[in-house]
């Protein structure tokens, strides 16, 4: 009896939950990511590891590589006379995880869905103004002003992927642990916080999967992630800390693939706020700021120090071989003196709770220290950081500016600076009509030479301006395994691994 | 005993009442909009001032009070999390027997080796295995989980290549957040246990049964250690419900999804109905363990028996 | 410290304590400890803040004796100042909820009835919640900061105390010396002070010291969970969390501040565990 | 049994035990002699500390080691040394051959156990017989010692204290021991419920027929039950006779200061002398005779050497340098 009762209390505990079959090496990818997944709805969230998962899962009308933007569900497409149409062009044929052929009405629903009541990626769904289905398989998306590039690309990110009407509606609000999309991989499991394993779907409209089962597991010490990676239990680990760089490239299985990317770490002053509406004092600390050593303690050089406003991979910011922002703490000192602080001045300085952003915190007031600049470093927790930046008193904070869909500007600069989203995400009160207008204009420009000029401005009365102190703009840093192959590791956080396999 | 059982669930209404206006107080006073969490920092007035309105996050703190118990009663509806959509029964159906399964594993293992070695401790009082034990007791009580987790992981993981590092999936991931979930329990009832069996190793009834000519082995298990329990199975029962909620530095340590990670999630990203959730679960669960210790208590002391019947 | 009235209790006390040799090294261990935190100025080599990018990384050696972190601090220096951040969160959560929960218990045991159930179900209640959780929301709702952490920290032992001290105060005020006084008409405040709490004493030293180990426990597990002690002020649980990605290979930087963390609270054990003994030879362990 | 195992049924010779503790050494039993006879109840008669319990347990064999050692010396049973005895040997003579009452009957039941289990794991260690055969004894034994069976499924804390030492009695002759040693059968108890007890234990002790060892510091007591009687003092006895004897003429001054400390009960009024003094540090004892500090009648001489036992009358003895120098005391 009581050896039973033992026995029992073992089978309990070791087998609680299933245990997963073993899969057999070479059939499965194993990525190693740093976030816990619960849902799979692409419209409810902006985490980047969520829609990652789902880039694999669902399909856009177009898909981005490199630089360009390439057909995926809708074979081709037209921008219209009136510059803010996009005609597409839908690929016939597709069919969805559960059997369903896609339509024009599953674009349409899915669209409408992204940009209805609830959605959490109205930031990016918002710009389009209306979705029309001409025939069922010609769709055309309208966007309220002409934004030329900027929104085609935009709908490469995951967010504008194309959902069975069908099933979003059987399931309806539980729709996140039963996604069904046109991928090249459907979901089998999704153990919430803990793994998602999707399977190959054999009824892909292109060329199938070579791996048969793609997995994403958690793991939320970036050494765990890395001990994994060296065990061979997962292929790719995201985020490998700088530490484990050269342990990792030591391994003789195993490489670091580091992509730089567009993630834009600024200090954000409030220029409602004295003495930072001093354009002397923001010069100031532009100067006292000692990028490259950033770069080299929080990142151990797996960085880009900042040479203009956003990071040299924007595109249109074509300032990549300028030379680094000078760092000079004296002249830094003179201007503060002219400024009318020739002692310095006290301040508080908001860091939101994460370790990069109080590491990069510690030596920013160390380095302001120098130049006389007191900073009383105020941690605010992350769930309460764009709460406390909104308000119009808020003291200088260091973040970083890192998930947009696409590397346009109109993504990439506009929500910080545009004075229309003051009191939003332009959190240093800066309205500048001019810049307003370059923005508008850039935007809807098609003619890339022109559209080049134009931005070329913006960036110019930014550096002098510096409502913001750009810092620098991390790598994306990837350990994997060398017979990983046909991985393009991409610069946005999301990554798409379905053609990966193994040599 | 029934009527003794019946009674004390019924203590679980006030607690659980009173267990979500706490939280709901604290909650309430806790900067960060969920809104603009959820939303993202771009989304606009117009759509936070929908988000709020949605949840009832715009009413009085006593309405929406009243509102959640309301639902949580008649509909038997605690929600569904802002950020997944999910329902929250869902989400803590999936995290809760993970956690379950942690701190019972852990608390089973704790007991299991603390009383075996408390038991030698006290049999073998001052001898080398005894002074051993003790000072490696006084070590797992000063040593924070996270850091053991971080030590066991370096030792079995990186170096002898043992077991995972992370995970909860196979008995081999389990074995180390049993480890080091456990150690700060173990400790205190290894030293519980010992100090329970001197003492009862030195009283009268024991001499009783020596006397008889009883066999050492009985004396110790049939005799000492049944008296000796009480004491014990009261930590035990304490420490289950530290191990509840210790368990989320193990979680977070090995990256389990269990409740405890659940919620300080989502205290982090201001997802109310989920906090609520998860803490409602966790309070359940001490409120019944404690009720089973209650029980066991009279399973083992004849002397409680007559009180609860 | 409430120490027993009759210095004849006290003397003895003290001479039992004496005469374990754990409980005097767990003793001399705190004084150092405290003396380190009041001088942690002096005797720190380096401010804790200074940082020396070009030294970061550093094994220990004679010039940093424990090496120095990520950012070319003096991890020796860190520790000192460490000392401040512990004892200070230790000794006020513990003052905290010593007093709060400690007025709570005994009025509780004191007026009984109504008064004692509702006071005990509030503390039922804060008991039912996990105390690591609470600490956690009441520090998010307080939001991040040494005070608000020794805040979050003490309620969440509070209940605790007020158990304890109902306890001994019930089996206080029912022997007959509480009678006489009662009958000789002494006020309640009279025998609350006077006669009750001198001599329920004990236990509330004995938890008090065992419980300044826990809050420091506590802090460090909050500041691993990212709730902790604004930097760069040093916190040792804050440092252990801080170097946990270093652990492959820098180890040193994480066994400094684990190393402090653990000689205290063994110090703060070994003197729990001698005072109780000391103090009431009857509860031996 | 034969008048030679019957003159020697038992035979304490030399018998020394100390305890370590944190203040010394402490010579609990200092060098005993004692001996009984078949089929006869000796009282065993001493101040607190003088070692009765003691003797009573180095008998057992329960000295509990550490902190207590018996450092020297033999106890014959039947003939045999039981401290020659392996320990599973000494495990069946103890409850089987030798049975014991301790003094305090709340302390000495399992709580956690029913009563008629207690008696059924004596009888189950020491006889061969299955289990209802065993509850049935169990159930036997208790009505003996006169509570209905039907209560032998009870807890000992539904019972009171005279009925515990009832049980605690059953326990110990549940075998049917040759030697039962009582120790303060009846200290703990009430003066009504005491008598009832030693009623008992006259009545089971005619019926078994056992030799019994009765440690008591009640005189009357032991006048009352007693075969014979030995005075210990300081770890040693003082003085041995049977019972009228004794009562009827001391020979030892301590025996004699024992009396006069007992109130008279023929109600002659006179104050009641105490024994100036406090018996020996039994860390430290002294090397002659232990009483010689408190001795009114000591001469230097008794503080150099110990006394040894010098019979007095015919069966008589006591341990004093005047009672051989003078031929009495």
């Amino acid at each position: 009896m009581k050896t039973l009762l033992v026995i029992a209390v073992f089978a309990m505990l070791f087998g609680l939950s299933g245990v997963t079959p073993a899969l057999a090496k070479g059939d499965t990818l194993t990525v190693g990511i740093s976030l816990g997944i619960k849902s799979l709805d692409p419209h409810t969230t902006t985490q980047a590891f969520v829609h990652t998962v789902l880039a694999h899962i669902n399909e856009t009308l177009v898909g981005i590589e490199g630089d360009s933007v390439v057909p995926l569900l809708a074979e081709s497409w037209e921008l219209l006379d009136d510059k803010r149409s996009y005609r597409f062009t839908l690929k016939q044929g597709v069919k969805f995880h559960n059997g369903e052929v896609m339509t024009a009405d599953d674009v349409v629903f899915s669209f409408k869905r992204a940009s209805g009541q609830g959605a959490a990626i109205k930031a990016w769904s918002s710009y389009l103004s209306d979705v029309e289905k001409v025939d069922d398989r010609t769709v055309i998306l309208r966007t309220a002003r002409p934004l030329s590039d900027a929104f085609l690309g935009s709908l490469g990110h995951p967010w504008a992927s194309i959902l069975n009407k069908k099933a979003v509606i059987s399931t309806g609000q539980d729709y996140g642990t039963a996604p069904v999309g046109t991928g090249k991989f459907r979901l089998r499991r999704l153990v919430t916080g803990d793994r998602v394993e999707l399977e190959r779907f054999d009824d892909y409209h292109a060329d199938k999967a070579k791996v048969k089962n793609l997995t994403f597991r958690t793991f939320l010490e970036a050494t765990s992630r890395t001990i994994e990676l060296e065990s061979g239990s997962v292929d790719v680990v995201v985020d490998v800390p700088p530490v484990d760089i050269s342990r990792i490239k030591e391994n003789p299985d195993l490489e670091i693939v580091a992509v730089p990317s567009w993630r834009n770490y600024h200090i954000g002053l409030n220029l409602k706020k004295a003495p930072y509406d001093n354009i002397k004092v923001r010069q100031a600390i532009n100067l006292a700021v000692n990028r490259p050593g950033i770069v080299k303690v929080v990142f151990r050089g797996y960085a880009e120090p900042a040479r203009g406003p956003v990071p040299s991979i924007v595109a249109y910011s074509d300032y990549k071989n300028s030379p680094d922002l000078p760092y000079d703490p004296e002249k830094a000192k003179k201007l503060l003196a002219e400024a009318g602080f020739p002692n310095g001045f006290k301040s508080g300085f908001i860091v939101p709770e994460r370790s990069d952003f109080q590491n990069i915190a510690t030596i920013l007031q160390s380095n302001l220290r120098d130049v006389g600049i007191d900073l009383k470093i105020n941690i605010v927790d992350y769930g309460n950081f764009a709460d406390v930046a909104r308000q119009p008193d808020h003291d200088p904070f260091v973040n970083n500016w890192g998930n947009p869909p696409t590397s346009n500007p109109f993504f990439a600069i506009d929500p910080l600076i545009h004075s229309k989203f003051i009191g939003q995400t332009n959190r240093f009160f800066y309205s500048n009509p001019k810049v307003d207008a370059l923005l508008e204009k850039g935007v809807a420009v098609t003619d890339k030479a022109e559209k080049t000029a134009i931005y070329k401005e913006v960036w110019d009365i930014l550096n002098v301006d510096l409502p913001m102190i750009p810092l620098l703009a991390p790598s994306n840093i990837f350990g994997k395994t060398k017979s990983l192959k046909g991985v393009t590791f991409s610069s946005s956080l999301i990554t798409y691994y379905g053609n990966g396999y193994f040599e | 005993m029934v009527r003794f059982c019946l009674r004390r669930l019924l203590t679980l209404i006030p607690v659980t009442l009173g267990v979500t206006f706490l939280l709901f107080s604290l909650l309430y006073m806790t900067p960060g909009d969920p809104a603009l969490l959820v939303l993202g920092p771009e989304a606009t007035e117009d759509a936070l001032r929908e988000f709020r309105r949605e949840h009832g996050l715009d009413q009085p703190f006593l309405v929406r009070y009243g509102r959640f118990v309301y639902n949580a009663v008649v509909h038997q509806d605690v929600g569904r999390s802002y950020i997944t959509h999910r329902t929250v029964a869902s989400e803590i159906a999936d995290a809760f027997p993970v956690t379950l399964t942690l701190s019972i594993g852990a608390i089973f293992f704790a007991t299991l080796m603390g009383m075996i070695f408390g038991i030698i401790c006290a049999v073998k009082q001052y001898s080398i295995f005894d002074n051993v034990a003790m000072v490696f007791a006084m070590l797992g009580i000063a040593t924070p989980v996270f850091y053991l987790g971080i030590l066991l992981i370096l030792l079995f993981s990186v170096h002898l290549h043992w077991l995972p590092s992370s995970g909860f999936d196979t008995p081999a991931q389990r074995i180390l957040p049993w480890i080091a979930l456990s150690s700060v329990s173990l400790s205190i009832i290894t030293r519980m246990t010992r100090s329970s069996m001197l003492e009862v190793i030195r009283s009268d009834y024991i001499r009783t049964a020596r006397a008889k000519g009883q066999k050492e082995t009985v004396i110790i298990v049939k005799h000492a250690l049944r008296n000796a329990l009480i004491p014990i199975i009261t930590i035990i029962g304490i420490q289950f419900g530290h191990l509840l909620g210790g368990s989320i530095l193990a979680e977070s340590v090995f990256s389990i999804p269990g409740v405890g990670r659940l919620a300080v999630d989502a205290i982090k990203s201001r997802d109310y109905p989920v906090v609520q959730g998860a803490v409602i679960y966790l309070a359940l669960a001490y409120v019944l363990i404690n009720l089973l210790v209650d029980i066991l208590y009279t399973w083992i002391d004849p002397r409680l028996r007559t009180r609860y019947r | 410290m409430i120490f027993p009235r009759k210095n004849s209790n006290l003397y003895l006390t003290l001479l039992r304590l004496k005469r374990n040799r754990l409980a005097v090294f767990g003793l001399a261990v705190l004084v150092m400890l405290l003396l380190t935190a009041i001088f942690a100025p002096r005797i720190a080599p380096y401010h804790y803040a200074t940082q020396n990018l070009a030294d970061a990384f550093e094994a220990p050696s004679g010039k940093h004796y424990l090496g120095t972190d990520d950012f070319g601090r003096d991890i020796f220096s860190r520790i000192i100042y460490g000392a401040r951040v512990s004892t200070q969160v230790g000794l006020f959560a513990v003052s905290l909820a010593m007093i709060s929960g400690g007025l709570l218990g005994a009025s509780a045991a004191y007026y009984g009835g109504r008064i004692d159930g509702i006071i005990m179900r509030c503390m039922d209640i804060f008991m039912s919640i996990p105390q690591i959780l609470l600490a956690i929301a009441i520090a998010a709702s307080l939001g991040p900061g040494l005070l608000n952490l020794t805040i979050a920290v003490g309620v969440a032992a509070l209940p605790d105390f007020a158990r304890v001290v109902r306890g001994s105060v019930l089996t206080i005020s029912g022997q007959e010396y509480i009678e006489a006084a009662r009958c000789m008409g002494a006020s309640d405040a009279w025998i609350i002070l006077r006669h009750i709490l001198p001599n329920c004493s004990a236990p509330i030293i004995v938890q008090s010291t065992l419980r300044v180990g826990q809050a420091i426990l506590a802090t460090a597990a909050l500041s691993f969970l990212g709730l902790g002690v604004q930097p760069p002020y040093p916190e040792w649980g804050g440092m252990l969390a801080a170097s946990r990605g270093y652990v492959r290979d820098y180890a040193y930087m994480t066994i400094a501040p684990g190393l402090a963390i653990m000689i205290t609270i063994m110090a703060l054990n070994f003197l729990g565990d001698g005072l109780r003994d000391a103090m009431d030879p009857k509860l031996k362990r | 049994m034969d008048q030679q195992q019957r003159e020697n049924f038992l035979e304490i010779r030399d018998l020394y035990v100390q305890y370590h503790t944190d203040t010394g050494l402490v010579k609990a039993v200092d060098g005993l002699n004692l001996s009984l006879a078949g089929g006869e109840t000796l009282g065993l008669v001493g101040e607190t500390g003088a070692g009765k319990t003691t003797t009573a347990l180095a008998v057992m064999q329960l000295i509990a080691s550490p902190p207590g050692r018996i450092a020297g010396g033999s106890i014959f049973l039947q003939g045999e040394n039981l401290l020659k005895k392996s320990k599973e040997e000494q495990r069946h003579i103890r409850g089987g051959k030798i049975a014991m009452i301790f003094q305090d009957p709340m302390t000495s039941l399992n709580p956690v156990l029913p009563v008629q289990e207690q008696i059924a794991e004596m009888i189950r260690l020491h006889r061969k017989a299955d289990a209802d055969e065993v509850l049935k004894k169990a159930r036997d034994m208790l009505s003996l010692v006169g509570i209905r069976p039907e209560r032998g499924s009870e807890y000992p804390h539904q019972f009171s204290g005279g009925m515990k030492q009832r049980v605690v009695i059953a326990i110990a002759l549940a075998c049917n021991p040759t030697l039962l040693i009582a120790d303060e059968p009846t200290t703990a108890l009430d003066v009504t419920i005491q008598a009832q007890v030693l009623e008992l234990m006259r009545e089971l002790r005619q019926h078994f027929n056992t030799s019994t060892i009765l440690i008591s510091h009640d005189l009357g007591v032991v006048a009352e039950l007693c075969d014979s009687v030995a005075i210990m003092y300081a770890g040693r006895i003082v003085e041995k006779a049977d019972t009228k004897n004794l009562f009827r003429r001391p020979l030892h001054p301590y025996t004699q200061g024992l009396f006069r400390s007992v109130p008279d009960l023929t109600g002659n009024v006179r104050r009641l002398d105490t024994i100036a003094g406090l018996p020996p540090d039994p860390t430290n004892l002294p090397p002659g005779c232990c009483f010689a500090s408190r001795c009114n009648i000591a001469e230097p001489d008794c503080s150099r050497s110990r006394p040894s036992m010098i019979e007095g009358e015919t069966g008589h003895f006591a341990a004093c340098f005047k009672l051989g120098k003078r031929g009495g005391v």
